[in-house]
């Protein structure tokens, strides 16, 4: 019989399933954070361009929170651009904290840099954030999450979509591996951001596509960090024992319900599917293991996040782009084999 | 009966005259600085507030300018709100851990009426009310079942957040009135709208706290609560009325806060009741109750508050940042109590010199 | 005296009927019978004193008067009505006012402010600050501590000044009944008189007092009835001609005491304490020694800085020049530590604030040093059998060794503090007020304790604000004067002696 | 020095049998049991766990199982190993606020070291080492410059955070040995590892308060620190021990907690200070020091568990969870201290009737 990683490969695909029974997804939202459209301004956004628009300026770049690896690559990368486009770099990181995002919008704005790539908490709370600003003078463009009302030039990623390919290629690896036993499912879940819900819906929304007979049992609020998500996740084990789907709603909720499901002795990918976005470095080496149950993972890319925004940013200081210009970067399904993690790895996460 | 009264007396006055007329004199000039250790305490906590702008302004010219002052009004203006009534709390042995919730909840419960289309008027009535609904419960549970104030709060603090998000899981934003925003980004003069509510309650309270017999009642309460009983304060409706005033306070704050902010937001406010305690401390009231100072809370406030913006706007690295703010948070404290240590002493060897 | 003129109410009361009246009260406290069925009375015009070992259960009877603590059976009568009294306030708008045996003043707030506390002048919700200070000054002077500066914080006041606040509010709710428990234990002579003067002034305006104490001569000195109680019992109410201080102690103690000080019969041997040139933030250049056996008393006003000049022997206060040497080995400076090690132990002026650690067992706070320092034990033992000695040999009453310290009376509290030292190899004995607020008997065990134990070769420095008890129990007497030793006196001096040479002027200041 | 001894003991061994014997025998039963109202105490909150405990049992079947109880005990445990050394420091009437970030820190270190091909006992060691020297340096700056222990942990909260982030700013999971994870996940025998280790951390501390001098210091100094001073007590010394001990305690959680989840990482442990004091101030220690019993925190801490875990288990919306969470910690507290009252009251009232 294949391993795990081998069954996922097979069933790995980069393409969106279509709904087998459209009833089973009619009640999923299908989008809560302020979807304004996918479609992306044409230009070569991700080419690392000859000069930049940016040199000598200061710039400030708002992150949500430098703990994660990803805003932690977003930095990465925004300072070799500093070094290589010569500009003068200001990070301001929002700590996953509404209150230390709103202080650290006022003192942007007393800082008074050329241009401002900022990365809001809340979708709806950037709205009047990025308003100030822009009534301050400053060149602004918003990334990752994007706001609810079209304020300014932004970079985002489609934050249902994409999680509906894990939630598709999290079903495929489930029906090859299990055929049709009962799929029962499990979020490990952080209720109070909207663009979580989005991510939650999405998956949702991809898995019932192919297995429509999936129920949710239970969703736990695993606060997004891996000490709280941790004891949820065994929680949610412990509650509902024929849970066999996990999805996590970042990386640290996955990794959280891997822990528990160590702990309780189930990890084994006899046991169902675990499945997340994100594809930070330690979730590869579980979705390139064979004795790890997590099997499905997009990929939320800040190489290319960086590269948008970077770009974007100097469009708008050259005045060239307006309130309604938008980039939308890929949420790339990642292939399990180790082919497909190594690429994805070099390119986002540079060492 | 009062047999050798008479010649006991008249001795006895003169010595204490005698004996004490000179040194008192002597002290008189230190005495007036030392009298009020709480006052000059404050004066202390000043002297380090202005060390600390000398220092940040240094590292950038713009930290040193009206806009920034009016950045950091605006943003310290919620905590010298909250961190007033905290004070008077305090004050009195009290604690209030919810005041991060509530400010939440009652940002979203204004909000969420504003969008319905009720008068914002109405809606900040409705959430000071909210506000000052769960501080009756935290204090009448408190003070009625006796049992910590910690606790209490600590779960009030996890029931306001749970309201906050069951009436609205993220911030709320389409459908507010245009004039939302209108208290929290006016300015008169060159005073933002929000450090002139500030202003206005810190300064109700410091006036409330030493010249109302409610104040005096505060700080016997919190001095020595069976002191105090035995004098005849009432002192359950005392420490319920602070927890009141604390809730409402921190409502006033939330509203001061989203409509800054231009948004009501169920996720504001966590980690404030740290805030709030760190500014009540540094400005010199302890947990021990009976000493404080309104006036040195408001100057902690703004220690707080100068410090995150001092250190973003020096462009320390952001995980730096984390250390050079508990460095200076010890730092301020501890300079604070020597110099104001240092000022007694030399204040007490005065008179052996003399 | 006549500040207090008191611009007086028309007296609420007929004459010859009582003010307040209580009949069987009683109150139990975990293991303790506190009161047991009393029936008190007391009358216009009157000074009704309570007199009655430690435990006795006047403090209780006092704060059930109050309001403060509820009685379980038995009712109180205030002009002939039943009086329900759900709390203090209620105690307070019957007319009674109280001074209670512990301090109950707030650090944090001035003296004024104090004194009208729970009635603060002032209209609608303000503070009449000025009118707290004028009121405060007035009564201050009336009771002869018209030095004390009205705004002046609490907290920064000494022990006898703060009793003095607690007087001074105790006549500003100018009640019909004073209850003061134990009102003078803090204080000096001179200040005694004036508050006899404020009481006599009182009771021509037809006021009732209840007046609690230990000290026979004021009891004889003022009371016109007095009322033993025993147990938690009253044993009898005599009137004032009836009351002998021997009749009395026969009705506490159940028999004759005899005389109340020891005899002076010990052989001073070598010098053990040598204290030479001490000075700190209170005291000057002060030298003395104390040799094995004897005790030497240290005299002075309030504040002259006695408490300082032990607390800075044990190392407790910060001692900026002088030496003190035990026994020929110096001490080390400013260490508590070394101090104890070096053999002294220090009986604390405040037993509430100093002496014992409430929360704590009797047993717990008896052994604090002994289980510290285990090369300085007198005794090696079980530690539960040096507990159970050292609280027997001070005759300590509690139900049980394991009884929280704070639920004992004040005196059992006192003798546990000084049993405390006597489980070490202590050889000097500094005793800051050791007898305040302690009944006459224990006073009697603790000052034969003291001669004994000063007879079986301690050195012993005592201080204390009652004149009788230095010039009873000392050998010598150095009297201390606004931070200076000012001269010496034997044993047998007069107090008047004491007092003029702790008055002359200013000391070298 | 001895002289007088003999006769005062005869006296005295009299007057304790007869003046006091009745009344000790009438009422020896509850007697015992109300003598130490701590032990009361502990053992209402015990039975308010258990009333919890029947009550989530109704919710989910699942609750009432092993495995539940293993789960229970793994999350549990570095919250009983924190709030254990909470205990003694808030017992003292210290407060340290900076264990969450010092968990983490130290997990970080452990964790970093480890991958570093450290062996993993020297990488527990040191972790557990800068434990107890952030330790040190609260107990030290708190005891020598006479400052507020909340603004000094507080300080030291951001600072070990920082520290955290600065060694790695993300967890570290790549490269970890692969015997990292056993002391998080094995079990002897049905108990799990984390909870056995928190057992015999929680026994050491109570067996060092009840019977050691160390603990006796503990007590005393938060009890009447001058009186505990003036009888030799070395108060700084015992202070300072406590903090480093809370310090490493807190390493001690972090290791825990690290090998549970199998990483070492910066980010946890926010917040985790308050459900700490939480797990003490329910376990019926004060904030005002001078009592509490370890124990007590036991039952506390597990009190918290067994309430986000049975709400989880129940099924409860996570909204709605924040709300549950603050109404059963009120409930708790409050219906311990009433049964508490009541049992005293009864035991009061007995003699009354014999
Ligand atoms: N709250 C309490 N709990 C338990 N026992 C108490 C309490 N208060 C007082 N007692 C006990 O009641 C008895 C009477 O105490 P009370 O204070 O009335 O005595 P007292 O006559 O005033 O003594 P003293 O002369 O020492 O002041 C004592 O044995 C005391 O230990
Ligand atoms: N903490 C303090 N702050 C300011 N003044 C103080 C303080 N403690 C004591 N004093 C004052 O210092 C003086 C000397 O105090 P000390 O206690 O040594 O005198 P004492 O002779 O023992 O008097 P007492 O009878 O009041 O105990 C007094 O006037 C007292 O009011
Ligand atoms: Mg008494
Ligand atoms: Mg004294």
């Amino acid at each position: 019989a294949d391993g795990a990683v081998a069954i996922a490969g097979k069933s790995f695909s980069t393409e969106l399933c279509e709904p087998a029974d459209p009833a089973a997804v009619k009640d999923i939202p299908a989008a809560v954070s302020g979807f304004t459209g996918y479609a992306s301004e044409p230009g070569a956004w991700l080419d690392q361009p000859e000069a930049s628009a940016l040199t000598g300026k200061r710039v400030a770049l708002s992150v949500m929170g430098l703990g994660q690896p990803y805003f932690l690559a977003i930095k990465g990368h925004w300072e070799r651009l500093a070094a290589k486009y010569k500009f003068e770099l200001k990070v301001y990181d929002g700590r996953f904290d509404a209150g230390t995002v709103q202080k650290l919008v006022d003192d942007i704005i007393s800082d008074a840099p050329d241009a401002v790539a900022f990365a809001p908490l809340d979708s709806g709370a950037a709205v009047p954030q990025v308003k100030r600003m822009l009534e301050a003078g400053l060149k602004v463009v918003t990334y990752n999450v994007q706001p609810t009302e079209v304020v300014a030039p932004r970079v985002f990623a489609n934050d249902f979509d994409g999680p509906r390919i894990v939630g598709c290629n999290a079903a495929r690896y489930f029906k090859e591996k299990f055929g049709d036993k009962p799929a029962v499912i499990g979020i490990v879940d952080l209720p109070q951001l909207p663009q979580v819900q989005d991510r939650k819906n999405g998956f949702l929304y991809g898995f019932k596509s192919l297995i429509p007979t999936a129920v949710v049992a239970q969703s736990v609020d695993g606060g997004g960090v891996i000490d709280k998500a941790n004891p949820a996740a065994a929680d949610l084990l412990q509650g509902n024992p024929t849970l066999n789907v996990i999805f996590g709603i970042n990386n640290d909720s996955s990794l959280g319900a891997i822990a528990a499901m160590k702990a309780a002795g189930s990890y084994s990918p006899d046991w169902g599917v675990v499945a997340s976005v994100d594809g930070s470095e330690p979730v590869m080496s579980e979705l390139g293991s064979d004795a790890s149950p997590l099997k499905a993972e997009s990929g939320y890319p800040p190489y290319d996040f960086s590269l948008a925004t970077f770009n974007l940013l100097a469009a708008t200081v050259e005045g060239k782009t307006n309130p309604n210009t938008q980039v939308v970067v890929g949420y790339p399904p990642i292939s399990p084999t180790e082919e497909g993690i190594k690429t994805w790895l070099t390119q986002q996460y540079p060492r | 009966m009062s047999v050798s009264a008479s010649s006991y007396d008249k001795k006895s006055k003169n010595s204490l005259q005698n004996g004490e007329g000179n040194s008192v004199q002597s002290q008189s000039v230190w005495r007036s600085i030392i009298a009020d250790r709480q006052k000059l305490q404050t004066i202390v906590t000043l002297l380090v507030l202005l060390l600390m702008i000398i220092v940040f302004s240094f590292f950038n010219p713009r930290f040193l300018t009206l806009s920034n002052f009016q950045n950091l009004a605006r943003n310290t203006a919620p905590l010298i709100i909250a961190a007033s009534a905290m004070t008077a709390v305090m004050i009195a042995r009290g604690l209030d851990l919810s005041v991060g919730s509530v400010l939440a909840a009652c940002s979203v419960v204004a909000a969420s009426l504003a969008v319905k289309g009720v008068p914002l008027p109405l809606a900040f009535l409705a959430a000071l009310a909210f506000g000052a609904f769960i501080g009756f419960l935290n204090g009448a549970i408190i003070v009625k079942m006796r049992v910590s104030p910690i606790i209490v709060t600590l779960g009030s603090l996890n029931i306001a957040r749970g309201i906050a998000y069951l009436i609205t899981p993220s911030a709320i934003l389409v459908g507010l009135p245009p004039n939302w925003s209108t208290l929290g980004t006016t300015k008169i003069g060159p005073f933002p709208m929000p450090i002139l509510i500030a202003a206005v309650v810190a300064l109700v309270y410091s006036w409330a706290s030493q010249k109302t017999k409610f104040g005096k009642h505060v700080y016997a309460v919190g001095g020595n609560e069976e002191a105090a009983r035995l004098s005849g304060v009432p002192v359950e409706r005392t420490l319920i009325s602070l927890y009141v005033l604390s809730g409402m306070m921190a409502a006033l704050a939330g509203i001061v806060l989203s409509t800054r902010v231009g948004s009501g937001d169920p996720n504001i406010g966590v980690g404030f009741e740290l805030e709030v305690i760190a500014a009540v401390i540094i400005g010199g009231t302890s947990l021990s109750g009976g000493e404080g100072r309104i006036m040195g809370t408001v100057i902690g406030a703004i220690i707080v508050g100068v410090l995150s913006n001092g250190l973003n706007l020096s462009g320390v690295e952001p995980f730096w940042q984390y250390v050079a703010q508990g460095m200076v948070l010890i730092a301020a404290v501890v300079v604070d109590k020597r110099v104001n240590e240092g000022v007694l002493r030399i204040g007490r060897r005065r008179p052996r010199a003399a | 005296m006549s500040s207090i003129d008191l611009a007086e109410p028309a007296p609420r009361t007929e004459t010859g009927q009582p003010v307040l009246q209580a009949f069987g009260l009683s109150k139990q406290f975990p293991g303790v019978r506190a009161l047991a069925g009393v029936d008190f009375d007391l009358m216009r015009g009157e000074v009704h004193c309570l007199i009655g070992e430690n435990g006795a259960g006047k403090s209780t009877f006092v704060k059930i008067l109050a309001g403060a603590t509820q009685p379980d059976s038995g009712e109180i009568l205030v002009r002939g009505v039943k009086a329900e009294m759900a709390g203090p306030r209620d105690a307070k708008e019957l007319g009674l006012a109280f001074i209670f045996q512990e301090l109950s003043v707030v650090d944090g707030l001035t003296v004024a402010e104090n004194i009208v506390l729970g009635s603060e002048p002032g209209a609608r919700g303000r503070f009449d600050a000025q009118s707290a200070t004028a009121t405060a000054r007035k009564i201050l002077l009336g009771i002869g501590f018209d030095t004390l500066d009205p705004d002046m914080r609490v907290g920064r006041l000494s022990t006898a000044e703060k009793q003095a606040v607690m007087i001074a509010k105790a006549l500003c709710a100018n009640a019909d009944v004073i209850v003061m428990d134990e009102p003078t234990s803090p204080l000096e002579e001179q200040e005694v008189r004036q508050l006899f003067q404020v009481i006599a002034t009182l009771k021509q305006q037809g006021k009732a007092i209840i007046y609690v104490s230990h000290k026979m001569r004021e009891i004889e000195e003022i009371g016109d009835r007095v009322t033993v109680f025993k147990d938690g019992a009253k044993v009898a109410t005599l009137n004032r001609a009836e009351a002998t201080p021997r009749e009395l102690i026969r009705l506490m103690v159940g028999r004759d005491l005899g005389d109340i000080f020891p005899a002076k019969d010990r052989q001073p041997g070598r010098e053990v304490l040598k204290v030479s040139g001490l000075s700190g933030a209170r005291i000057r250049d002060i030298d003395l020694s104390v040799r094995a056996g004897e005790i030497v008393g240290v005299a002075g006003l309030v504040g002259a800085g006695r408490t300082e000049l032990l607390r800075s022997i044990f190392g407790a206060d910060e001692v900026v020049h002088g030496e003190v040497s035990v026994d020929g080995e110096l001490v080390p400076a400013n260490s508590v530590r070394g101090a104890i090690r070096s053999g002294i132990g220090l009986v604390p002026e405040e037993r509430r604030g100093q002496g014992i650690v409430g929360v704590l067992s009797v047993f717990d706070n008896v052994l604090l040093p002994w289980q510290e320092f285990p090369d300085s034990r007198r005794d090696n033992g079980e530690p539960e059998i040096v507990a159970r000695q050292a609280v027997e040999s001070m005759n300590v009453k509690t139900p049980s060794i394991r009884q929280r310290i704070s639920l004992l009376s004040g005196g059992n509290q006192q003798k546990v503090v000084v049993g405390k030292w006597l489980t070490m190899k202590t050889r000097v004995l500094l005793l800051d007020e050791p007898t305040r607020g302690i009944d006459i008997g224990a006073k009697r065990e603790i000052y034969k304790l003291i001669h004994d134990l000063a007879k079986s070769g301690l050195a012993i420095l005592l201080v204390s604000s009652e004149l009788p008890e230095v010039l009873g129990l000392c050998d010598r007497i150095l009297v201390l004067n606004n931070g200076y030793a000012v001269g010496e006196l034997p044993g047998s001096a007069s107090e008047a002696d004491v007092i003029e040479l702790s008055m002359l002027h200013g000391g070298q200041s």
